[in-house]
């Protein structure tokens, strides 16, 4: 049976399916109590599980995602909620020094099953610290799992892989993907250590490399460059973290060309990587990659200068006209 | 956290109650001139503040605005105690901070709406506000992070030797942040001139503080750090300048840091124009009914009035003129320039285009 | 930070004095067997430390090895409040932690050596162990890293409720890390069952407590966060294990949080088996002979003595059995096999290798 | 007149330098007052310049940090030290999320003229918590300047650069190197707005990129792959944000063969961003490029396991053979 169900209502439904059927399950961050918080992504959901199971918080990352570490070495399975990347910032350390680091360096014995979920939440004039879009950092890190869903289904239900994984791991949504509707299968419970990038559309001219909001972005553009004879192979991430490039290097292989989005920085971020790991595969392209990102600057706030800030699908699709001037 | 009583009581002595019975302002103190100066301010945050609310429902200012509304007389009265050598920061709340060091409501306006003549060049909106000239150093919004960066003031203030202070302005909701005890027991172990002051509203967004601390009280921090601290009712100008003043003084003389408590809440909502009624976790309109009537300024003008230092005329005169200051500098803010593209790469370092 | 005096007055009512006039261990509350128990702990961390050091000075234990002569009454005391279902939690000096849990010196020597046989599989050394079985659910070193850690801990007691506690060991020098004090807010407010045990040495690697903070007391801090709070003679077992067996009893029974601040002294250096002199800002050879003076363990057989519960000849046999045991296990952790290289990614995430 | 000194020694010649000249420099830190916190880079500063200009301070990484930030918002230079990377990503705020976006983010107006200076201090199986290697995380925000020195001579003469520049900047040194020994000249004030990458042996073989102690790696493979007739050009970075590879580049198009060392890990991180930058310029190599970094898993502790952990000389050798495996 389907459901319909848009990006931020499927998170919810995660959070639902989990809370329902596992009773170790809880959630812990700033303004689970508050409608606006999150988007509509946690609605009612203190309500419906009770606020001893949906916590609200004082303003400490630091240790409310350590005590949601402590927790997860202890049996439960805590989600702690990130309403801006930004602040969590303030918790690199439960997140990089402790829970990537304690199954390796406790010998395999000690696994914080903890879920750390951060939502970006850029643009609206909020400016540089109320937009960040920190995925590469996380993705650099030894120890930790990172997802970043770009569809409705992959919303519900990797963060429910998420959950039930015994790695620490980090759900990355974008609040600019809530609005994305789409039918919902029945949820299936999959082992995250078997999800892999996804190729959304086959395509034999150039291959689009993107995750989360990049990924529609590819998608937009794959649909107007088939207007224009060009067919595109879209390829999502998913999983950054550890990251399985073979199928962006098959599909490379095919097309010859590469543009790899991404939402984040450009200087050792993501979209190099990806451009670096199929250049240590090939060796050649048919003509240059090319990345599509955010310029080397913070978020800056004035209208004007956001609309240039943030990447479109008519970026990508410039980007792909660029790699498509070199004779095929 | 688990539903902790919201009711517990209060460790304010009645500062967190509105319906105390309040000692009237004590305008003994302080000059025509600056009793006057004091409600200029008021009135000019008050209403610039306003105009921001407008601002926001005609969809003009898109950037996140916090007002203050109900709480202008912690600026008030802290500037009071200070001078040009001090170096202030803010937060996510600061258009009061700015305001009442002598800040320009064109210049704050042209911020809010992201143009180039903005304090921060329309690069920064209401959140991120500068204005060196003045000693206001800037507002960023990341919750406690201006904290430690006064205490790197009082450093500099140290050493400089010339009796300057280092003062930032948080919230409540800022001590839950492991970087307000760091940077208190720093400045206290190092003795240094800084002034930290805590808006006690009471609330951290929608959250009451009962539900997030296990006390109200504030000051208890600076017990524990060692920290000359003073709990003031927010809602008076001259009360909160008095203790400013002394915390200053003291701090000036090498006395070491000080805590200003100033107990005090907000009208509206957490951002934006609206009250919240509706949102908050014990935000009831009574409660904010209740704070309405221990208004600063009313509270102000009437011991003016009581005390025959303005007339009634003045005070509307007064009034009026700050109401026109605002309404022109809305109007040119409205038709000001955005800055112009370049500035997005050629501001990220400083001294011109990254290289 | 400026050189602050370092002769302050202390907060500590004489605790921070060896040279104060001691009140006896009193033995008169525990039976034979607990006490014997303590003294065989005692024993058995003060020779597996010195164990370690002989390690450290013959080249065979390479990571840093932080000892904690001269403060294994602390964990001893604590420890004595536990049982199997409460989880602990430590930090860079945590043999004493592991081991007055029940853990086993073999184990221990491994870990420290590297070894697969070790607490962590010989891939943290000193300063990552881990026991389960016990309750020892991890020790980093980290500043200040497990202190939230313990406070999720005390989440999952709560839900759970089946009586629980959430410990976490720590020095003077954490107590100024953010997190401890976000950390105490937290469980606070939530009320959650857990321990914070400060073990107040006074130091913070080179440098006195009077340089770092305002204050020695670290209980201010409990106060401050509406905390119950002890401040007890860290090199009496008997005093701690009272003080935490209050506070822990009263965590069990919803009563929340509980700091204890253990006031002791390490009489080796930072790290490494060397006394620190020559190092220190005021870690004099005079400081270090007082605190030899009311080292616990000389302490606790005196009151045993005194109150005829051991015995000289069982006390020096049970030296001689624990002596033996450390060696044997010593001779074993030596000849132990390395961890294979798979190692190094299978273990990254759990349940073997990396994909 | 020349002056021999040790990495560590010049570090320490950079600090004195800039205290005696400019009274607006100060340092704070943890360890400051200790012997052994930062080896012999900063020995007795405290009693030459005083202990109000060299404070040693409480185990506050956040606060001190920000107070930095903060004192260099007032006119002076402060130089921050952490005598470990991994202790500093507790002071991730103040670094990416103030010092690097003051001035983007109030209109150019306010500069932190910060000095952070990060010590990589791994090996001696420290583990997991005390070895680790984050450049590439700081390369990754723009707004940092990011400066990694690998000789003696820029290990003083890039602190220096460091401190008189008028943006934040990160400067990180590693205690593998502090023995390197070299004849230093005077100093000269350098402005760090013109520091590049540097090429410090040219070949037409291949081109070895590193920074720091991996350029190190690189010097010694190419000392030995000369005795087998290889002729390896080597290019020491430097200066990693803003990152300028066209010295890279213009290397690679000479040889068509890149090997890119780093010694952090590998996703995301530095030495997948040289190769994607080769790439999007070039976009064909003679044969693969290759990457040689720390495999991406924590540090281990076990001498057996730290023995294979850090790539040494002879790993950048086999890597340079095994691009020169394809036909010239
Ligand atoms: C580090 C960080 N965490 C969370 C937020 C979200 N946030 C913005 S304002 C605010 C409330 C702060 O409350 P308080 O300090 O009492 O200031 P008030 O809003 O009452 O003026 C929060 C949680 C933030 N901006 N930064
Ligand atoms: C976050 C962090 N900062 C700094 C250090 C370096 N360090 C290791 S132990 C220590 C001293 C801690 O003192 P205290 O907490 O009093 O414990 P003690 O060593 O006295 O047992 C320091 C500063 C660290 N390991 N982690
Ligand atoms: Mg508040
Ligand atoms: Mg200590």
């Amino acid at each position: 049976m389907t459901v319909r169900a848009t990006y931020g209502e499927a998170i919810r439904l995660g959070f639902e399916y989990l809370m329902e059927r596992y009773s170790n399950v809880f959630c812990i961050g700033q303004g689970l109590w508050s409608p606006w918080y999150v988007g509509n992504s946690m609605t009612d959901l203190d309500h419906k599980f009770g606020r001893h199971r949906v916590i609200d918080t004082p303003v400490s990352e630091l240790a409310c995602t350590g005590a949601a570490v402590g927790a997860s070495l202890c049996g439960y399975r805590a989600i702690v909620i990130h309403p801006r990347m930004d602040f969590m910032v303030l918790a690199a350390d439960p997140i990089i020094n402790q829970a990537a680091k304690w199954s390796h360096m406790l010998g395999g014995q000690a696994a914080p099953a903890v879920t750390v979920r951060a939502i970006i939440n850029r643009g609206g004039e909020q400016g540089a610290q109320h937009s960040q879009a920190l995925h590469s950092w996380f993705a650099h890190i030894p120890g930790l799992r990172v997802v970043m869903p770009a569809t409705v289904q992959d919303a519900r239900d990797l963060l429910i892989s998420a959950v039930l994984c015994d790695d620490p791991v980090m759900y990355i949504d974008d609040r600019w993907l809530y609005d994305l509707s789409e039918d919902l299968p029945d949820v299936v419970e999959r082992d995250l250590r078997s999800e892999k990038p996804r190729v959304l559309r086959s395509g034999k001219d150039v291959t689009l490399v993107g995750s989360s909001y990049s990924t529609l972005l590819c998608q937009q553009a794959a649909v107007e460059l088939e207007k224009q004879g060009i067919d595109a192979e879209v390829i999502d991430l998913r999983v950054l973290n550890p990251l399985d490039t073979t199928s962006v290097v098959e599909s490379v292989a095919k097309t010859g060309r590469l543009v790899a989005v991404d939402g984040g920085w450009r200087t050792a971020g993501l979209a190099g990587e990806v451009i670096a790991r199929v250049s240590e595969s090939l060796g050649r392209f048919k003509s240059r990659p090319i990345r599509v990102t955010l310029p080397d600057a913070p978020a800056p706030t004035s209208k004007p200068l956001e609309a240039i800030y943030y990447p479109d699908s008519q970026r990508v699709i410039e980007a792909v006209q660029e790699t498509l001037a070199v004779a095929r | 956290m688990t539903d902790v009583s919201v009711t517990r009581a209060s460790d304010l002595g009645g500062l967190a109650n509105p319906a105390r019975p309040l000692s009237p302002i004590d305008v003994g103190a302080y000059d025509d001139a600056t009793l006057r100066h004091f409600l200029t301010l008021l009135f000019r945050i008050r209403f610039a503040e306003e105009k921001v609310g407008e601002l926001v429902e005609r969809g003009l200012a898109k950037a996140p605005c916090h007002l203050g509304i109900g709480q202008e007389a912690v600026a008030v009265g802290v500037s009071a105690a200070l001078n040009a050598r001090d170096r202030v920061f803010g937060g996510h709340r600061s258009h009061s901070h700015y305001l009442a060091l002598g800040g320009d409501v064109y210049k704050l306006l042209a911020e809010v709406l992201g143009k180039l003549d903005g304090t921060s060049r329309g690069m920064g909106g209401s959140m991120h506000l500068y204005g060196r000239e003045l000693g206001f150093y800037g507002s960023v919004p990341l919750v406690g992070a201006t904290i430690p960066l006064a205490v790197g003031a009082g450093i500099a203030a140290q050493m400089e030797g010339q009796g300057a202070v280092g003062v930032c302005y948080f919230g409540d909701g800022a001590t839950e942040e492991g970087v307000f005890h760091e940077s208190m027991n720093l400045a206290s172990a190092m003795r240094l001139p800084v002034l930290f002051v805590c808006e006690n509203n009471l609330f951290s967004s929608h959250l009451d503080i009962n539900l997030r601390q296990p006390s109200d009280r504030i000051g208890r921090y600076g017990d524990a750090h060692v920290v000359n601290t003073r709990s003031v009712d927010g809602n008076d100008t001259v009360a909160v300048a008095k203790a400013a003043n002394e915390l200053v003084t003291h701090a000036r003389n090498g006395g070491g840091p000080g805590l200003l408590e100033a107990v005090t809440f907000r009208h509206r909502g957490h951002v934006g124009p609206k009250e919240d009624i509706d949102v908050g976790v014990r935000r009831r309109q009574s409660d904010i009914d209740a704070w309405k009537r221990v208004d600063p300024i009313p509270r102000l003008i009437s011991a003016l009035r009581d005390a025959n230092r303005m007339t009634a005329g003045e005070i509307a005169q007064l009034e009026q003129s700050v109401r026109k200051e605002i309404d022109e500098a809305a109007t040119r803010a409205e038709a000001a320039a955005y800055p112009e593209e370049r500035a997005l790469l050629d501001l990220v370092y400083i001294g011109g285009a990254s290289k």
